[in-house]
């Protein structure tokens, strides 16, 4: 068990960072957000293209960068340290992950060259709010005249140019590659909470598609398991930045003729966050060391359930000590509000993932 | 002056000024000459002295009759802040030419305290009235303030020497919000829309008969103002489940399927601590109404916020997939606010609000342990120093 | 509804509180808690002959005061704000209240009168941690040749010379009185977590009883609910004695050349405990305002709940907040403590609670 | 000095000295003159200068062969706090003469810093030291004082001159606990029993030899001591479920018919804190062993008290009808604490002194805050005034 950051994994950080620093500032993403593209395409493809975050833990073999999921987490923690609306959780997390559960020949292995580059950006067709070990959706159909069917609140499909839908067919669950660009899908983005990771709404009405050999069951399993993990990561990203903010501005805002920052109260409330954010952070790197291995399950749970409870609370203490201005819409405080609640919901949230950690680790509950 | 006298008044009034026949206005000019608009002011200013409770007994009969009433939560600040100022403070003419048209609505009134550099410190505002002839220029800006792109009139605190400590540099004014001087900007909320405006004063003018109060007394004006404001607040009674718990509990009602044991504990939990809360406003009520009123009311507005958080960060999770939709993130400028008339994401952004807005958490919290538990200030930094070399 | 108090509840309370402050000081209380007599059975006589508090709701044409639960719940305050060692919820409310449930003539009549002049003390042989609304206990049976059985966790049984016990016969379940002097009944006192109000242990075996003539099961329950409703008044008076207290002793206490009370952090702590402590009361008044109403269980079962949270969190605020003199056994903070931990327990949890209350207002479980 | 050639140090001197067929106390002399009793200390102290990491090398070597410990929780106090302050500030006279006892565990060291109006404030301590010839006349309380009773050795924190402002009136001594003028009283504790002590000192008697650095620098030695004993505290790797979690989740597993939804979500919820916080003194460790220890260390005992509280508080909810019992309140002196050898009214009790005890949850988070968020300084109103002249 390795709790810390190596230094390639330092070394991935700061170009990660310093991309988000020069393209993701906060007025560019506020002002993003109500447009017709509220995804920041050019910048995904720059940090898929140049950085190449888009395929770190496929394989080598497989023309990714043979990392594991930990690096995924890194930048995982940046993302939700700068919530840059790019589909990173939608492309190479849920996506990719789903793809490298099936045979990763012919459309898979197609698929998964075309997202490492960036040159296509893809969505897995579940929604957001699914639980790790769900049953296999069931809202797709694949028939002899195409797919037919819908699903909500997919994260990240209004980006997408492909989609990687779980359907059942008459051989059983698959797991489909579907091209965006046709007359049988019909994406409807949502009105979302959160605005820099815009859900849709996808309807397939007689869509072509390529179903992928394969275990579309455990494929969809592991990423939807891997994506638990990991978005602790983002979640503690997101904390430490409503931290780290609020810090700043209350050294620096004075009331009553002191820093506000020099009030006792606001202090105990932020020393409780610092020791929140320490339990959350070994949990997520905890929780991304052990993707794939014996405790990732437990690890996967404990470290989501904990994360979304410190993100959100984080979050809502960086609006309540910024005051006024934290309420107001050109301050980026809400940003970081919304992804925090939306990622409480995603993937179960916390009460509904404890229950599920209960049994594993021989808490049962009442007869 | 006992409840019958007032009832017989009321019912005198009526049979002379029969609502169903009337211009609405004409009708609430004529209410308010015969001092039944607020009873407990003075005579010739809309009431005639008598005892605050008693207005209970006009308004029952003049809703009985179907009478229009001034619209009150429209023209909440005029009647809630500036009208007890004014009678507190104002002169004679600041009266007669004020109270009536502040009453009826035809006048509105905003009130411009809040600066971006002094929130919870009110007093640190720095908005600056310089005296030129028979009058003032202000220039300054003010946030956070409600209804100023319909009001007519604002009540400014502003600073009128730098050079005293700040809480005794500061004068009461009435701005005249057609003022060239007076631009008004909406200021957009993390829900999307804009209940509040920011206001900039660039040498807006103010005859110093506009003056409430003497120059250098604004601090103290300021104090019957808030006083007013925290009575305003939270004193209206509700039915069980009546808030924001009832919107909360029909969610709860209406989606079994969403239902997980964790969230049922905390929803009964939710629901016990609203329920509570409700009683004690109830019991506050009937403190009020044997004329003692308990301390109790100051935790008040505290509960009622943490509670609405709690309760809509409670029904989002509860929605889970809904959860991540929002209604509408479109502009609005919502006349009044209403958590029950929009959804689920929108009432958990609007009540983070609670813990802002009449006075943050915090500083509640400062009042309530220091005003009713007595403990001891913290040590003070702010109060004897000038106020232009205050850090900031 | 009526949430305050009246003229006469005041006069009451200043009796009540008058004695106690005269008699039942701490460091005289901890004196007696680990003593062969923990009970102050001399100021119970006081308390019960000349204040009169022990037959309060027991109406006038059966000898009592023929004041309602809103009187038993301000002496209820009373006693949560000293703590003192008296058997008033063992004898005056519980054993009282059972009795007013059958037909209060012969021994229950007779009964009823030597407790209301503190000449007997009763318990009522159930465990303090009954629920309301529990099934009859079946715990004692009544055989010809007498009772036989156990009770566990007797609230003020070891002062008790007569137990009212409920036990299943061969004509079904009834109250009986049985007096504590004899052979077959062994009351055995409990190492108690709270040592004001300390438990006991039950047994009978071939006690000889007489059997009360009425609805033993309606007796039982009334008295529980009564008990549930009027024990968030002394938990009502235990916290605002903490809340009282703190806030004293943090005026008084200096530390960095400042007296406590003036930090920041703590005030807010404190104004927190003061928010809660207002909706505990108003729920507290309200329960005892509802006793025998429409809205009874509704009021006792929310009031509980809430009252025994926020009594458990004064007490441990008051801890903490003395700092080392809290920990002390020779300071009374602990029996405050102790006390609002029994309390907690005391006719249930307040998450057991809230789960018996949520069906009573429309708040259905997962299904 | 690398790993292996400590190990095989360690093994010529087991060698020499066979564990197996040697008095306890003279092995542990032995194992001190031989510079293996703690590596990173200067030779001749019992090591030889080298890192502190390499210490465990010493360990494993002298476990397997069997070798007497020097009970190291019973000498914590002497260990953890007063060696590091010996060796930091002390004279080569007292390094000789008390560090090799001290190790050994012949001579037991008590704390004397706490007063009952010096607790959170231990720079206000008010025991007075007088100088007289050659020494010194110690007069005052000191109090939560563990191990006083079996010590031999005291580290005293003093006022010598009440004069000057409280941190630079104060001296470190060594003081005689078996000085007459010494008396320890147990004191007990909510739990019934008495882990600690209150110490009445009477004109009891120093001699300046046994002072630890100079005069008036008391407060900076005291330093070294209190850093010391935050990195004792909360040090050592558990493994899963091992501290009171374990407890709890044994309790739960053995009382199905006790078990509720809501205890459910709150044990599942401790849990998963318990065991974050687990994970986060691994990391912790892992930090250390690569020479970066991250600031998350100091809110590590905050969590810990919290956690400890609510999952014994849980508990005691959770066991209902037992919960209403005690398993012993007879007074009692334990050596050790050990949660898991008494009930659950017990680690209730008891946990509620790990918020107090080693720094208060309150003053860690001014720690926290201060020091590690880098949040400014209330404004101080005790540091440039006279001792004598504070309010208290």
């Amino acid at each position: 068990m390795n709790l810390l950051y190596s230094d390639i994994e330092d070394q991935l950080r700061s170009s990660v960072r310093d991309l988000l620093t020069a393209r993701a500032q906060p007025s560019a993403i506020l002002a993003r957000c109500e447009s017709e593209q509220p995804h920041d395409l050019e910048l995904w493809r720059t940090l898929a293209g140049e950085v190449g975050v888009s395929a770190l833990h496929v394989p080598e073999e497989l023309g990714g960068q043979g990392a594991s999921a930990r690096e995924v987490a890194v930048v995982l923690e940046e993302l939700g340290r700068s919530v840059a609306p790019v589909p990173f959780l939608g492309s190479a997390v849920l996506a990719t992950t789903a793809l490298l559960g099936v045979e990763p020949t012919g459309p898979a292995r197609e698929l998964l060259d075309a997202l490492g580059t960036g040159g296509s950006v893809a969505a897995l067709a579940i929604s957001l709010a699914t639980m790790p070990g769900s049953p296999f959706p069931s809202g797709v159909e694949a028939t002899g005249d195409g797919l037919r069917g819908a699903v909500r609140a997919v994260a990240d499909a209004a980006a997408a140019d492909v989609l990687v839908v779980p359907a059942v067919g008459p051989d059983g669950p698959a797991l489909h590659v579907v091209p965006v660009a046709q007359a049988g899908v019909v994406v409807t983005p949502a009105v979302s909470l959160d605005l820099t990771r815009p859900i849709a709404d996808i309807s397939f009405d007689g869509a072509t598609s390529t179903p992928l050999p394969g275990a579309a069951e455990s494929a969809l399993d592991s990423a939807l398991w891997t994506a638990t993990a990991l978005l602790a990561s983002e979640q503690v990203g997101l904390a430490e930045w409503c931290l780290t903010t609020t810090v700043a501005y209350l050294k620096d805002r004075h009331q009553f003729g002191r820093p506000v920052g020099s009030f006792q109260a606001l202090k105990h409330r932020l020393a409780d966050l610092f020791g929140e954010l320490a339990l959350a952070r070994a949990s997520a790197r905890h929780a991304a060391d052990s993707v794939g291995g014996e405790d990732a399950r437990v690890s996967a749970l404990l470290a989501n359930s904990l994360c979304s409870e410190v993100a959100v609370h984080a979050a809502e203490e960086c609006v309540q000590l910024h005051g006024g201005i934290g309420m107001t819409w050109e301050h980026p405080a809400h940003l970081y509000l919304k992804r925090a609640k939306a990622d409480q919901i995603a993937l179960g949230t916390p009460g509904r993932l404890r229950a599920l950690l209960a049994p594993l680790v021989d808490l049962p509950g009442p007869r | 002056m006992n409840a019958e006298t007032l009832r017989e008044r009321a019912r005198e009034f009526l049979s002379k000024n029969d609502p169903s026949g009337m211009d609405r206005l004409d009708f609430l000019r004529a209410r308010f000459d015969a001092g039944l608009a607020w009873v407990h002011f003075p005579e010739g200013l809309g009431g005639f002295g008598a005892a605050r409770e008693l207005q209970t007994v006009v308004e029952a009969e003049l809703e009985a009759a179907g009478a229009p009433d001034n619209d009150p939560r429209r023209i909440g600040i005029g009647l809630g802040m500036a009208a007890p100022t004014i009678l507190a403070f104002g002169t004679d003419e600041q009266k007669q030419r004020l109270l009536r048209p502040l009453w009826t609505g035809e006048e509105v009134w905003c009130q411009l305290f809040s600066e971006p550099g002094a929130g919870s410190d009110l007093a640190a505002a720095g908005t600056r009235a310089v005296r030129e002839g028979d009058g003032w220029r202000v220039t300054g800006q003010k946030v956070w303030t409600s209804s100023a792109h319909t009001a007519r009139w604002g009540i400014l605190l502003a600073r009128t020497d730098p050079d005293l400590p700040k809480h005794a540099g500061l004068s009461y004014f009435v701005l005249d919000m057609t003022d060239p001087g007076v631009e008004v900007r909406p200021l957009r909320q993390i829900t999307g829309e804009a209940e509040f405006n920011e206001v900039f004063m660039t040498q807006a003018w103010v005859p110093d008969s506009n003056r409430l109060g003497e120059v250098g007394e604004g601090w103290r004006v300021a104090q019957t103002t808030l006083m007013n404001e925290r009575i305003a607040i939270g004193g209206r009674p509700t039915p069980r489940e009546g808030g924001m718990v009832g919107a909360v509990a029909g969610t709860w009602r209406a989606n079994p399927d969403r239902r997980t044991p964790e969230l049922h504990d905390r929803l009964v939990d939710l629901w016990v601590r609203a329920e509570a809360l409700r009683l004690a406003g109830i019991r506050l009520r009937q403190q009020l109404a044997v004329g003692s009123p308990g301390p109790e009311g100051s935790a008040m507005k505290l509960t009622f916020a943490r509670l609405a958080q709690e309760l809509s960060g409670f029904e989002v999770e509860l929605l889970a997939e809904d959860g991540l939709r929002y209604d509408d993130w479109t502009l609005r400028r919502p006349d009044l606010v209403d958590f029950n008339g929009r959804e689920a994401g929108y009432r958990y952004l609007r009540a983070k609000g609670n813990s802002i807005e009449g006075g943050t958490s915090e500083v509640l919290r400062n009042i309530i342990a220091e005003r009713v538990l007595g403990l001891p200030a913290e040590p003070r930094v702010d109060t004897k120093v000038p106020w232009k070399d205050l850090p900031r």
